[in-house]
């Protein structure tokens, strides 16, 4: 199992880090954070790296998930696992109707009307207070349990979000590497080629579309749960954004950049936090450094490099 | 037997006529190539046949079967497949993924399955590289299927164009151009290339500039000039055609 | 092996974060207020002369040599006014830093998010927020300083009452401050037989608010009520002049800063708000008790940062609601400070005279919102 | 209907705002490919210094005027010290470093500027202006001049000046506008610096009526954004109809549906006229050539 060797490092480390770290607070907090970020910016990845299809609105279908957890769970005292799974087949309605229409614009326009339906979802959940509780969100969440075992601390939410995760991490990586990953790249190298292949390019990204939002959604009723708390600024366009964000500095395409550009815009704030009121300036100033100097996204970008560097040794020696 | 057939197809761009009345029949398990002046509507024709557009009137039969307005992956699905005279190599992939993508039609893993890779999604992997490499190996590619497609030069990647056709194993192929752009000895490899395709079952249909190899290697003919049906008939009747060399060499 | 080498670059990274948040030795006697406010962002009038009053009294109290002899250790995060950075940063407080006390929560979505982890941590919180559902019903661990959005909207409708209107538009915005105003508003209305005509809203990054007051202007209310903060209420009072609608206008308490009646200029005049006595302290009776401690801190204030808001005032009140507690306590443990800061008792703050009991954690009454007017471009206490 | 009167001047007066800043997108746009996410903080800078120079004694044209200057010297250096250096970056990871810079730009006023808010006096008079029922305020009327003249600018300046043409050319093909001798490097300067210029005095014209802060330009640049796309991206008439359209849609939604869900409003519409126009009204659809 080579293909998988790399993954295999990356999931022991994860959850290793807790077992030698304990109370570690950047483990057992912002791991928690870290890990719903890396989920969302590799479910994101699959759409926007692996088909070329942006979308500015991804934190609908992450806001969607929570607020249907949140919702179902309060006001109609559904099972926690059970209003996730209305949360994601609600979810898998919407995004599938919406994603045929949606997904025929390109480009500027694309990112236009995603960022327009996540716009849509955000409004809605401010507005409709009697539902959404408005601004101030909702609390109180009843706690999880799996096979019996309430996930009511820290620890035992990293190893649920860190499980999620590392599933999300393995889909992709067993997708790009697989008929379907291929039928995705072809779309997003050339539709026309794609089509001429026979592939069905409006149905292949009508499905990764879909595919993206269910995984943003499960996420999202896990994220509410874990927070025991939804509100809507957690889900707005900035965060829609800043998920974009993760996945170009990363380096778009790649997995692994996407857990990397995850990894490092959710870390960066914890640490610029020494900085206040310069806070601002240096995020937007590191953010803009490295895409200039690697355009092609941190990992992406290093990896290039450290092949190249490989050859070079191995045809010097 | 007859694989394509064109009933008085038309296409108009805004008051241009690109195609007007066009109608011919492509027999099976032949070269048949198409030439024409520049701007007679030979890329056009490939366009309305493989539906990236749609005619304004007319039909077109493959396989017996209409095909009118058809999305082009239910084209492809049929068994028909092309390059393109603007290269549409997938620059994303490596050179075997591209060809890979060809093997689309021919291997069923769907998304789902993909994910949670099966273990049939896995057996079905290795026979797609496998397919794969025997199409890369028929085209002389295989020393570069690990490269990035990106990285190869315009010949190779005209060629992995065609590799990637062939792997879909189609009916029909249609070449744009193939040899544009191309040295002498490149030519001559791709001469023997197209031949040996055609050998091996698969009906091409080519659009070409270079006349000393259309001449070479077709079994039919057909001159496009403005769009419309000028000749069509074996290259040495076509050659001695007074209106084929009139519009060649203009009035 | 491509991925071997994928993975040393992510090591790499992981591990230089685990290095640096490791090695926080605490001081036993140092009492450690931690806080976390919305110093940028869309509440950051809120939030900014809070931490400006928090950092300039606990440099003063140390410097006079902290409380007891315990010195406070003050740990601050900006939350941006997000709900789901406050959560963070309390957590940070709580697991890291190891706080003792928690001041802040600047707006009503940030304290209501964090109630349930300072609860479970039995860490006293003193909020700064506005709405009532803070506390009420009441949290073991959590109490606040500054009136409620419920106040605001009783202290409205006694005015409107008083002036024999009987039928009143809402505009709000759509910012949690807003919307809980709106819902206290719309609730309370009945009681004082007040007819809510229009419930028209707005965005808080609105350039123009002409639409929802034409629809108002077209019904037959007596009064407008606006609920908001930041540049919206400014921009709804030119739009109400520009339309020439000449009824009288109520503002809430979070306009109650200069910078409303800079932005609105002349538009501003004849709107009356409620709002704490700290904007118009000159103009107390010498007989009221508040107006001493009024005075001081606005003095304090303006001379190290300009002009003041009761926003910073709120934190006046939380922070010496938490130095008389410890005094009291004579100790930093927790659970003591939380039950001194529950018996607070006759505290003259800027917001009022604090009151608290095991069923009130905010200790105010109406009279501590007086009602205002805006005239000439100044602040005219009525009542 | 007394009231329509009114709901159409307020989202003419609305829709202009949009309108000039979807113009400042046009230019870096036609010149790269690229939407700017920093244009809203060309808005806001442009507006806040000439809030801090007055504030400093100068007189209200030459603070507007400096302030215009500072903001395309921004621009410039944007260029310069950010575009420039990212010469093999995508149109997606260019557009990520002016997200950088927008963040960047907005930590920078935070720290120069603080965080109030702060509100220009109106060009002329704040009397309003009666039209029937309804009325307007001369600054209004100062937005909507302002708009005219820039959209007709920016036509001239690309239909009809060497150095438009030559902007345009760069972003068909850059190699091939190179080979014919235009200098792509500073072509893209000039969009930059244009584009700020472009802000700024957008920026100079809302502040009086919507007020200004560090932050402000971002809800601007998003409405700049979406009036860009309506209309067709690039084409500066567009730019105009799209932000005129939006800010109708809105105040007539607010007025006649619901003013809570106005932007949820405008968004639909949004997207049913790209379902319809996939490239916005006046954009023109590329066709790939095969």
């Amino acid at each position: 199992m080579k293909r998988l060797s790399g993954f295999a490092i990356f999931a022991a480390v994860c959850l290793l880090l807790p077992v030698i770290f304990p109370d570690n607070y950047y483990v057992t907090v912002v791991g928690l954070t870290i890990f719903v970020n890396v989920t969302l910016a590799v479910s994101l990845n699959l759409l926007m790296g692996y088909a070329g299809q942006i979308s500015l609105g991804h934190a609908a279908f992450f806001g969607l998930g929570a607020y249907s957890s949140a919702i179902l769970t309060i006001k109609y005292g559904l099972n926690p696992w059970l209003a996730m799974i209305f949360g994601a087949a609600l979810v898998l309605c919407l995004s599938y109707v919406l994603s045929r229409p949606i997904l025929r614009l390109k480009g500027h326009y694309l990112a236009m009307a995603t960022l327009g339906l996540g716009i849509i979802v955000h409004i809605f959940f401010v507005q409709a207070d009697e539902l959404t509780g408005g601004p101030d969100g909702i609390s109180g969440l009843p706690t999880l349990s799996l096979f019996g075992v309430p996930i009511d601390s820290d620890i035992k939410w990293y190893f649920v979000l860190c499980s999620y995760m590392l599933l999300s991490v393995l889909f992709s990586l067993n997708i790009a590497d697989s008929r379907a990953g291929r039928a995705l790249s072809a779309v997003h190298g050339s539709e026309i080629a794609a089509q001429m292949m026979g592939i069905d390019t409006a149905k292949v990204k009508s499905y990764i579309f879909v595919f993206s939002a269910l995984m943003a959604t499960i996420a999202g009723s896990l994220f509410a749960h874990q927070q025991d708390f939804v509100s809507p600024e957690s889900f707005s366009f900035f965060f829609s954004i800043e998920l974009v964000t993760m996945v170009v500095l990363g380096g778009l395409g790649s997995t692994f950049g996407a857990v990397m550009g995850a990894f490092i815009l959710s870390i960066l704030p914890e640490v610029l936090i020494v900085f206040e009121d310069f806070e601002v300036l240096i995020f937007g100033l590191i953010l803009m450094v490295i895409m200039i100097f690697l355009p092609e996204g941190l990992f992406v970008s290093l990896k290039n490099r450290a092949a190249i560097m490989l050859s070079k040794r191995e045809s010097g020696s | 037997m007859t694989l394509l057939k064109v009933k008085n197809l038309e296409k108009q761009f805004g008051g241009l006529k690109a195609i007007s009345d066009l109608s011919f029949s492509v027999p099976e398990n032949i070269i048949f190539s198409i030439i024409g002046p520049n701007g007679a509507g030979k890329t056009t024709l490939f366009n309305l046949l493989t539906s990236i557009y749609k005619p304004s009137t007319g039909s077109i039969f493959f396989k017996d079967k209409e095909i009118t307005g058809l999305p082009p992956f239910k084209i492809a699905r049929l068994g028909m497949s092309r390059t393109f005279q603007n290269l549409q190599v997938f620059l994303n992939m490596s050179t075997i993924e591209n060809v890979m993508v060809g093997c689309h039609l021919r291997s069923k893993a769907g998304l789902l399955a993909s994910a949670i890779r099966l273990p049939s999604v896995i057996r079905e992997e290795k026979e797609v590289r496998r397919m794969a490499e025997e199409a890369l190996h028929f085209c002389g590619l295989s020393e570069y299927k690990d490269r990035p497609a990106a990285g190869l030069p315009y010949g190779l990647l005209k060629k992995l164009e065609v590799a990637r056709s062939l792997a879909s194993r189609p009916k029909l192929l249609l070449m744009d151009e193939p040899a544009a752009g191309l040295n002498d000895t490149e030519t001559r490899e791709l001469c023997q290339l197209i031949k040996r395709i055609c050998e091996s079952g698969i009906t091409v249909l080519l659009v070409e500039h270079n006349m000393t190899l259309v001449m070479e290697i077709s079994q039919r003919v057909l001159v496009l000039n403005y769009g419309r049906l000028l000749a069509e008939g074996p290259p040495e009747q076509i050659q001695k055609n007074p209106d084929v060399i009139a519009a060649y060499l203009g009035e | 092996m491509r991925f071997l080498k994928n993975i040393v670059t992510l090591l790499a990274a992981f591990s230089l974060v685990l290095l640096s948040g490791t090695g926080m030795v605490q001081a036993k006697d140092t009492l450690k207020i931690g806080s976390f406010l919305a110093v940028t962002g869309p509440a950051s009038f809120l939030g900014d002369p809070e931490l400006k009053t928090l950092q300039m009294y606990i440099e003063e109290i140390n410097a006079k040599g902290g409380i007891n002899g315990h010195k406070i250790e003050f740990v601050h995060y900006d939350t941006k006014g997000k709900a789901k950075e406050a959560k963070n940063f309390v957590n940070r407080l709580i697991k890291k830093d190891k706080v003792d006390v928690i001041i802040g929560g600047t707006t009503s979505g940030n304290s209501l998010a964090v109630i349930d982890i300072v609860e479970k941590a039995k860490v006293p919180f003193i909020s700064l927020a506005g709405s009532i559902k803070i506390v009420e019903p009441v949290k073991k661990w959590v109490f606040k300083t500054p009136h409620t959005d419920k106040m605001a909207a009783e202290k409205i409708f006694a005015d409107m009452k008083k002036r024999g209107i009987k039928k009143a538009a809402l505009i709000t915005g759509n910012g949690g401050f807003d919307k809980s105003g709106r819902a206290q508003c719309l609730a309370l209305a009945p009681k004082y037989g007040i007819e809510i005509v229009a419930d028209e809203k707005y965005g808080n990054a609105d350039t123009d608010m002409t639409t929802q007051l034409t629809k108002i202007r077209a019904t037959d209310a007596q009064a407008i009520i606006n609920f908001g903060f930041g540049k919206a209420p400014a921009i709804v009072a030119k739009n109400i002049k520009q339309l020439g609608i000449k009824l009288p206008v109520y503002e809430s308490h979070g306009v109650a800063s200069k910078k409303f009646i800079e932005l609105a200029g002349d538009a501003a005049n004849g709107i009356r708000l409620p709002a704490a006595a700290l904007i118009v302290a000159d103009q107390l009776s010498d007989k009221d008790p508040q107006k001493k401690v009024l005075l001081a801190y606005k003095k304090k204030y303006e001379a190290k940062y300009g002009p003041v808001s009761t926003f910073g005032g709120h934190a006046y009140d939380a922070l010496f609601i938490t130095v008389e507690a410890v005094k009291r306590a004579g100790t930093i443990d927790r659970a003591k400070i939380r039950d001194e800061i529950e018996k607070t008792h006759g505290f003259v703050g800027t917001g009022g005279i604090f009151n608290m009991s095991p069923t009130d954690h905010l200790g105010l009454n109406l009279d501590a919102f007086k009602m205002i007017e805006i005239q000439n471009g100044n602040w005219k206490l009525l009542y | 209907m007394d009231q329509l009167l009114q709901f159409l001047i307020s989202g003419l007066t609305v829709g202009s705002i949009y309108a000039l800043v979807a113009l400042g997108f046009s230019i870096i746009y036609n010149a790269s490919d690229v939407v700017n996410f920093a244009q809203g903080e060309f808005v806001m800078i442009g507006a806040m210094s000439a809030i801090f120079l007055m504030k400093a004694g100068l007189s209200y044209p030459l603070a507007a005027l400096l302030a215009i200057a500072i903001t395309a010297g921004v621009g410039l250096a944007l260029e310069k010290f950010a575009i420039e250096p990212a010469k093999n970056a995508t149109v997606v990871s260019t557009i990520i470093i002016t997200i950088g810079a927008s963040i960047f730009l907005r930590g920078a006023a935070l720290l120069i500027w603080g965080k109030e808010i702060y509100g220009l006096p109106p060009f002329t008079s704040n009397n309003p202006i009666k039209i029937g029922n309804a009325t307007i305020l001369p600054q209004n009327l100062w937005v909507m001049l302002g708009t005219a003249v820039t959209v007709l600018a920016v036509k001239y300046f690309f239909d009809r000046t060497k150095m438009g043409k030559a902007i345009l050319a760069c972003s068909y093909n850059k190699k091939a506008a190179y080979l014919v001798g235009i200098n792509v490097k500073k072509m893209l300067l000039v969009a930059y610096g244009l584009s700020a210029a472009l802000g700024a005095a957008a920026g100079l014209l809302v502040t009086p009526i919507t007020f200004m802060s560090y932050g402000a330009g971002v809800m601007l640049g998003l409405k700049g954004f979406c009036a860009a796309i309506l209309g067709g991206m690039g084409n500066s008439m567009g730019a105009v109809l799209g932000g005129i359209l939006l800010g109708i849609v809105e105040t007539v939604g607010a007025g006649f549906i619901s003013s809570g869900y106005k932007d949820a409003i405008a968004f639909f519409v949004i997207l049913l006229v790209l379902f319809i126009k996939p490239s916005g009204i006046l954009g023109k659809g590329e066709a790939e050539r095969v």
